[in-house]
């Protein structure tokens, strides 16, 4: 099935449950972003991003993978927008488009090691299973 | 929440709402452009607690599908006390209705200050959803007095 | 005790401490004694005190407050509540009453009588635990406790509430049988909406407005009733359809809730036998629960839950969330 | 039989654009009792008003019905229209057709088919009215302010200077308020202390202003024209006639740990006390909590010292039982609690501080005695970094959803004063917008920008760390799309205001309605800005909402014109609408007195002549000018002998038949 952008971008919303309208552009997302330097569109973009329709641009971001999943964003954003739900959208748009688990759980316990961070497991989850 | 329209069934529905706070709320419901059903009819009263339970009766012996009465937060009631007694009425009105059969969702209270136009509008946006879940009111009306 | 009754009310009478005794008088058949003025001595000889004589003499006592001297009234221990409450309301005049508070065996439903098919009855006596009943067809008996109103089966107590002299009773005395008399209110709670619906459509459709209840009860002491009256357009209306009736009854149940004292009277006199206490039981309950315990009549002067509040009070929509559990 | 006309208004397209009104005429008309009905443009207007006139002038009309907006916009505008044609003014009904209607639906059929239900029901209701006659109530020529602050102060001057008594209630032991924290004041950069202080004296030297300070409303009772207001005067342990106002008890006492509540808790203060010099009365309290004496009964130095043998440790609270015929809510805001904000370490850092905290540091009465310096280490700082919105346009639980309205101009206030004393300072704000609608703010503004070189950057901040004696700020530049990471030496935090904490109780004694955020509504937000919906009430600054100082004083002189417009009146026309008792059905039982919150029913034993029937009764006797119509007993009384005029059980009852029907 072929979707539109602006089908695409009411997907994302419909995913994320994020209404994008409710934005007042003030910055404090990217502001608390731990990974902001690593993206190339940055997390108040996203939102503005999927609000005017420009969804192929984020399909092909890096900032997908770079996004940790630590919700600083949602945490701290005055207008309760929720952009690491945005990103998350996006991101499971791609991995469904792709069409395969990019990580198993058989191979998680090869994986581990002391040093990890639970947190990265959990957002590896996010990120690379449907 | 919007109601989906369905052509066989438009309830009526009386809501009493007091001067000073909820009749104000919905004339600001109303100056803010927030919908709700036309199925919703208001009736102006000074206080909440000026609702006979005789009204609400009759209402429903006249073939309405629910009654909402909405009055001033508790505490914040123009005349001081009124909505107290309200309430104390229509918990035990809404009991007796309850143990009579009567379908507790048709019956109603809902505080709404003159500031909540939003709120005004959610509830009978709500309320009407849920009496068209109940559908037609069909065990409190008064047979001889349905006119077509 | 009658004779002890009739005794001391002449004596009453003569020294005219009262010019009249409000009794009740042996009726045309032998299981319906009725409310009664007594003049004069003469006139106690159809005096007559029984456990037919559940008729409560309190409502009686507006009108004789309205009399030219002072009333002798008799009194049970649960018509006391009537009357303090009827106090309250500034409905009767204590100063031109004289109460005789009589002790209280419990009173009799003369319909389970006759459904235990004893029939042509002229009299009773109890002995211990049994009910020995004289009919036209030689002695017949039942338990004492079969024959008891519903509402003696959940006696509130055998204290006269208020009284100016006690006879056959004594303060303290331990109450008749004290069943739970909101089991029937709980279990129609525990119906569905519909089942619930059913029941009362089925009992308030035998309704035939003769007034009855309204009439006997002692709380519907309104000159005029808003029944009778055009200020709510709803005078006199038949029993053609459904809602006519429950309307009267819920609105009945609804001014009189916080000052029903649970008589009982209401359902006594019902020709049809609808059983309208479980209306006044059900907002007794509702209001013990949501406000705390309340009995009217208890005393003359504390506010009715109705008209008195709480700043804490449940919200309405506590009904629906008791539904849902 | 009544002779009804209805007129239904288009109101211009707010009305006609939904509804058909022609069909609405046609409905109407086919009313039992109705004999005219017609449509116009404009129903408010003089020639809708004129079209009224002459209809019930043509056509003998005895009642009409107005399909239009809200009765409570045009109640009274057509009520006076009936009245100059000769009906009494209560025989008008409105039926809202606009703000219940046309305003919120769409479709047209919809929308139609309810205006017609809503003229049946007026048109029900208007057949059973009758005509009512106003009585009238007295109006005690005095006011009541509670609030001192400058929204009080002025408001009082205000009242007073127009010839009539006022009191102010302040429950802080001086008049003053916010303002009497401030250093300087937008965008004149005007001395607060310098413009506030001469008010202050005004108002206390003023013969027709009486100030209760440290002293609190305590019960409010009674109506428009004639409340009874109880004012605890709380204990101040100083006797205020005898106290010479020396100042050396303050400095002799040994408990000096209490935190400043003036220098929002920078430094302390001694038990017994005043909250700044110019304070008025400038008589110290004695803060019970923390005297030495109160606490182990030792001590007593105050006592000792003072030459006029003013302190008083027995006194006690007192209550004072006044009249008043207006009441003034001034009772102002505070900034919101931080406590949520971890983000932005204002808990764990002296070094992130509120702009209140800022405008305390920078005045010369204040913690530092004006110098800029650091409170962790009491350096200079070299630089500092503001940040906006803190807690104000918030969706979230944290914060408040409003704009706080004064944070964009204090703030650059704060920068371009900083920048001025201390060139060294590097000042940068991080904004999410730059609000400046009012008269020279905008220049201002651009000034600390362009003549003050504050750097501005358009992004909120994400979060301050400390790292050593350092703060780290992290945001972005949203223009440039870049990073910020910046090390700091103090962080201002432009703080949410929110309505004074106390205004929730004030509002339930008053029964003067509040919005979710607790400010103060008002009766009309365009058209009655300054008055309360509960008649009698008026709000004179940020009560009712943010404001600042131009607009609070702008608005407590318009509060004191409305308060003097009500006192000027020789007496009040009250409300026909009230409680009546038919004799002939009440049976006495006192229910309905019971319910009463006016004591507005007593009860008479009287001769009534009940068809006949000559007895004594005892009777409910409603006082007219007491009853303000609320029609709780009308409810209590079972038999139905109590009524409400204008909301009758008939009409009611004909109202839901006409909707039902």
């Amino acid at each position: 099935m072929h979707r539109t952008e602006k089908e695409q971008a009411d997907l994302i919303r419909e995913i994320s449950g994020v209404d994008t309208r409710k934005c007042m552009k003030c910055g404090k997302c990217s502001a608390s972003c731990p990974a902001y330097d690593e993206m190339d569109i940055r997390p108040h973009q996203f939102v503005s991003y999927v609000q005017n329709g420009d969804v192929k641009a984020l399909l092909e971001s890096k900032s997908i993978w770079k996004c940790l999943s630590c919700f600083a964003c949602l945490e701290r954003c005055p207008r309760d927008v929720k952009p690491a739900k945005l990103i998350e959208a996006v991101r499971l748009m791609v991995i469904r488009q792709r069409g395969e688990d990019y990580l198993s759980p058989n191979e998680v316990p090869e994986l581990l090691d002391e040093e990890l961070p639970q947190q990265l497991l959990a957002s590896a989850f996010r990120k690379y299973r449907k | 929440m919007q109601v989906e329209k369905t052509q066989e069934f438009r309830p009526k529905i009386v809501a009493f709402c007091c001067n000073w706070c909820s009749y104000a709320g919905a004339d600001l419901a109303g100056s803010s452009r927030l919908s709700y059903p036309a199925d919703v009819k208001i009736i102006r009263v000074p206080c909440s607690c000026r609702v006979n339970p005789m009204f609400i009766l009759r209402a429903f012996q006249r073939g309405a599908d629910g009654v909402i009465l909405c009055g001033c937060h508790p505490g914040d009631c123009h005349y001081t006390t009124g909505n107290y007694y309200a309430r104390r009425r229509m918990t035990l009105l809404f009991s007796m209705l309850d143990y009579l059969g009567v379908e507790n969702g048709r019956t109603r209270v809902e505080w709404v200050s003159a500031a909540e136009g939003v709120k005004f509008s959610a509830t009978m946006n709500e309320f009407v959803a849920k009496i068209h879940s109940l559908g037609e009111n069909v065990r409190l009306e008064d047979l001889r007095c349905k006119r077509d | 005790m009658q004779e002890r009754l009739v005794e001391r009310a002449k004596e009453l009478l003569a020294d005219g401490t009262v010019v009249r005794v409000l009794g009740w008088k042996q009726g045309d058949l032998g299981y319906n004694p009725e409310p009664a003025y007594f003049n004069s001595p003469e006139e106690l000889k159809d005096f007559v005190y029984d456990g037919f004589c559940g008729a409560n003499l309190s409502k009686y006592m507006i009108q004789a407050g309205k009399l030219e001297g002072n009333t002798l009234v008799f009194l049970k221990p649960c018509d006391t509540y009537s009357f303090n409450q009827l106090i309250k309301e500034h409905r009767v005049k204590r100063e031109k009453t004289y109460i005789i508070g009589v002790g209280c065996k419990g009173t009799l439903d003369v319909e389970k009588i006759k459904k235990a098919g004893i029939k042509g009855i002229e009299s009773i006596s109890q002995e211990g635990e049994t009910l020995k009943v004289q009919t036209i067809y030689g002695e017949r008996e039942l338990p004492f406790m079969d024959a008891l109103l519903e509402r003696c089966t959940v006696c509130k107590g055998k204290t006269h509430q208020v009284y100016d002299e006690l006879i056959g009773a004594q303060e303290g005395e331990e109450a008749g049988p004290t069943g739970n008399r909101f089991a029937m209110v709980e279990k129609l709670e525990a119906m569905s909406p519909k089942e619930r619906f059913a029941f009362w459509q089925g009992e308030l459709s035998r309704c035939i407005r003769c007034n009855a209840c309204r009439n006997v009860c002692p709380a519907c002491s309104c000159l005029k009733c808003v029944f009778d009256g055009n200020q709510f357009d709803s005078a006199q209306k038949a029993n053609a359809d459904t809602f006519e009736e429950q309307m009267f009854h819920i609105i009945r149940a609804f001014h009189v809730a916080g000052r029903c004292t649970d008589c009982g009277e209401c359902s006594r006199v019902c020709p049809q036998g609808i059983p309208l206490h479980l209306l006044n039981r059900k907002f007794i309950k509702d209001i013990n629960t949501f406000y705390g315990e309340y009995q009217a009549g208890e005393d003359t002067d504390s506010r009715a839950p109705l008209t008195n509040f709480t700043f804490e009070d449940v919200e309405p929509g506590v009904v629906g969330e008791r539904g849902r559990k | 039989m009544q002779r009804i006309g209805v007129f239904v208004c288009h109101c211009g397209s707010n009305i006609a654009a939904t509804v058909d009104v022609a069909r609405v005429v046609e409905a109407a008309a086919k009313e039992p009792g109705v004999v005219h009905a017609e449509d116009y443009a404009y129903m408010c207007s003089e020639a809708g008003q004129l079209k009224i006139r002459e209809a019930i002038k043509e056509k003998n009309l005895t009642g009409i019905v107005v399909c239009s907006c809200s009765p409570r916009m045009h109640e009274n505008t057509f009520r006076q229209a009936a009245e100059r044609a000769g009906i009494n003014p209560y025989m008008v009904e409105i039926a809202n057709i606009r703000e219940h209607c046309s305003w919120i639906h769409k479709d047209m059929e919809e929308a139609t088919e309810k205006a017609v239900i809503l003229a049946r029901a007026a048109i029900a209701k208007v057949t059973l009215n009758a005509p009512l006659q106003a009585g009238t109530s007295r109006v005690v020529k005095r006011a009541l302010v509670i609030g001192g602050g400058i929204a009080g102060i002025q408001t009082a001057l205000d009242i007073a200077d127009a010839g009539y008594e006022v009191d102010i209630v302040e429950k802080t032991p001086s008049i003053g308020g916010r303002m009497s924290q401030l250093d300087k004041t937008f965008p004149t950069l005007d001395c607060s202390a310098c413009i506030l202080t001469p008010k202050m004296v005004e108002a206390a030297a003023h013969e027709k202003i009486h100030i209760y300070t440290y002293s609190e409303v305590e019960k409010v009772s009674g109506f428009v024209g004639d409340f009874t207001v109880d004012i605890r005067k709380k204990a101040r342990s100083v006797d205020m006639s005898k106290c010479t106002g020396c100042g050396v008890c303050q400095e002799k006492c040994p408990s000096k740990k209490a935190p400043s509540e003036f220098n929002r808790g920078l430094n302390t203060r001694s038990a017994i006390y005043t909250p700044f010099a110019q304070a008025i009365p400038n008589v110290p309290v004695i803060d019970r909590e923390n005297c030495i004496k109160f606490k182990t009964g030792k001590c007593g130095v105050c006592a000792k010292v003072c030459q006029a043998g003013a302190i008083d440790y027995e006194q006690k609270d007192e209550i004072v039982t006044e009249n008043y015929g207006a009441i003034v809510v001034a009772t102002g805001f505070d900034t919101i609690k931080l406590d949520q904000y971890d983000e932005y370490s204002y808990s764990t850092s002296p070094d992130v501080i509120t702009s209140l905290e800022l405008e305390r540091i920078m005045n010369a009465a204040g913690p530092t005695k004006g110098h800029l310096e650091r409170m962790s280490d009491h350096k200079p700082p070299k630089s500092m970094v503001f940040i906006q919105c803190v807690g104000s346009r918030c969706a979230d639980k944290r914060g408040k959803s409003y704009c706080s309205k004064i944070c964009c101009m204090y703030t650059a206030k704060h920068a371009m004063l900083i920048r001025d004393k201390y060139p060294d300072v590097e000042v940068t704000v991080f904004y999410i917008d730059v609000r400046t609608p009012g008269k020279n703010f905008d220049e201002f503004y651009r000034r600390a920008v362009e003549e003050y070189g504050v750097n501005y950057i358009k992004g909120q901040v994400g979060k301050v760390a400390e790292i050593g004696d350092k703060l780290l700020v992290q945001g972005v530049d949203l223009i440039d799309n870049k990073r910020i990471l910046m090390e700091t030496d103090m962080v201002v935090l432009a703080t949410a205001i929110e309505p004074n904490p106390d205004v929730r109780k004030i509002a339930t004694m008053l029964t003067a309605s509040i919005d979710t955020n607790n400010f103060l509504t008002e009766s009309h937000a365009k058209l009655r800005p300054v008055e309360s919906p509960t008649a009698g009430i008026f709000l004179s600054g940020v009560c009712q909402g943010p404001k600042d100082i131009p607009e609070t004083v702008a608005q407590a002189g318009a509060a004191a014109v409305k308060v003097v417009g009500l006192l000027a009146k020789d007496h009040l026309v009250t409300n026909p609408c009230v409680a009546k008792s038919d004799e002939l059905l009440c049976n006495g039982c006192s229910s309905c007195e019971k319910v009463c919150p006016y004591g507005a029913i007593s009860y008479v034993e009287k001769e009534v002549n009940d068809h006949g029937i000559r007895e004594n009764r005892r009777v409910a006797l409603v006082n007219s000018a007491l009853c303000q119509g609320c029609g709780a007993c009308t409810v209590a009384c079972p038999s139905g002998a109590m009524d409400l005029q204008g909301f009758s059980n008939r009409q009611i009852l004909a109202e839901v038949d006409a909707i039902c029907r």
